[in-house]
């Protein structure tokens, strides 16, 4: 289980390659890469702002809440801040398992919420100038959805 | 106590202050809002409390030695 | 969309990155790879065996069915046949779209096909000598799951 | 038409055939078990049957053109 912020870009080959060799045994690894999106050529670019600390804190909640709810061999988190360009990659998460089920459904539990837990903040930059990314409520309610899942069975 | 402020409350607020004397977290944002202008309209829209780095609600106990966060809706990933 | 059935192994990384290069506007890339799963230290390798000609025709199947339901801008799957040691990568399915939901739901939507659906079977070489291995009741449900989830949505 | 045999039923019964005057997917398999011993015994358990390289059900009609497979269920990926 591993978690890291940094400026740097990453490549997504390289720590699946890594992944593969810490994890014998594992029978699935999915991987998820966000994306800047330029849907209209308007985004110039964007500035990622995180919380220090509480960054890493969350995420690691994240990961331990992920390892409780599924057989999860080993995961990585790896979010960018900083100055980011229009279809930079912004994150990358794995997550290993030995069954494929475990491995779709950890990383898109732990996307689901780093969305709505973990504090970044994404300020796009534009031709018309910059602005806040306004929170989406479909990623609340993708959060809550799992809470539901767990209550429910 | 330690208040940090992020992104738009940050750009508003600055980066930090130091405060005193706040029970829990609804009598901070009281004593915030309770500043007027910029304050006030700052935090008349949604933003979340993180108290020594975890998420917290409004009625969060508060000690002198907190390190206390506002700041926007995350959209981060 | 892409098909590829080869005996050579891949590189995720660089499956991943040409998507990138491809596919303008992404916002989310996921990526599966399934891997020889050796438990209990009893698998020496595994020879997997297809149907050329219809394996190519039902993953294009499955992709166009994909393409239908979900908001999908590119997709590659890429599955070895021959001759694999334990811990050998098997196959790679790759999922772009503008949302992480499509791309996480068209990946395991793919899989989930792909394992009752795709034409190749696999024969485990054990200590013990070999076998075929047997296909499993819960891939069959869960190809199904996705039918009922469509009907009742 | 000619029926084509993989994994299992390729080690017991050959790769291919060429065979005639099958109706439907029903009459071949019951022509095959009517061959008895391997035959019989191999198609006891579950296979599938694909007609010109897709999915079909037993009732499926056949053309003498046809390319008929007979297979295990499937185990890739």
């Amino acid at each position: 289980m591993e978690v890291r912020v940094q400026e740097q870009d990453f490549d997504a080959g390289v720590e699946i390659a890594a992944m593969r060799q810490r994890v014998k045994g594992a029978g699935a690894i999915v991987s998820f890469i966000g994306l800047v999106r330029d849907q209209a050529g308007e985004i110039g670019g964007m500035v990622l702002e995180h919380y220090p600390g509480m960054t890493e804190k969350a995420l690691g909640i994240i990961l331990e809440e992920t390892k409780n709810r599924w057989e999860l061999l080993d995961a990585l988190v790896l979010h960018r801040v900083g100055r980011l360009d229009a279809q930079d990659q912004i994150v990358l998460v794995l997550a290993a398992s030995s069954h494929r089920k475990d491995a779709f459904e950890s990383a898109s539990f732990i996307m689901d919420n780093l969305k709505t837990r973990a504090p970044f903040w994404k300020k796009e930059i534009t031709r018309h100038g910059e602005r806040w990314v306004e929170a989406k409520e479909s990623d609340e309610l993708a959060t809550n959805r799992w809470r539901r899942e767990k209550e429910n069975g | 106590m330690k208040i940090l402020y992020f992104a738009r409350l940050r750009e508003v607020f600055g980066e930090s202050e130091q405060l005193s004397g706040m029970p829990d977290a609804a009598s901070l944002v009281a004593h915030l809002r309770a500043r007027g202008g910029k304050w006030e309209e700052a935090l008349s829209g949604p933003f979340r409390i993180a108290v020594n780095q975890e998420l917290a609600g409004m009625d969060a106990r508060l000690a002198e030695d907190d390190e206390v966060a506002l700041f926007p809706p995350v959209t981060g990933g």
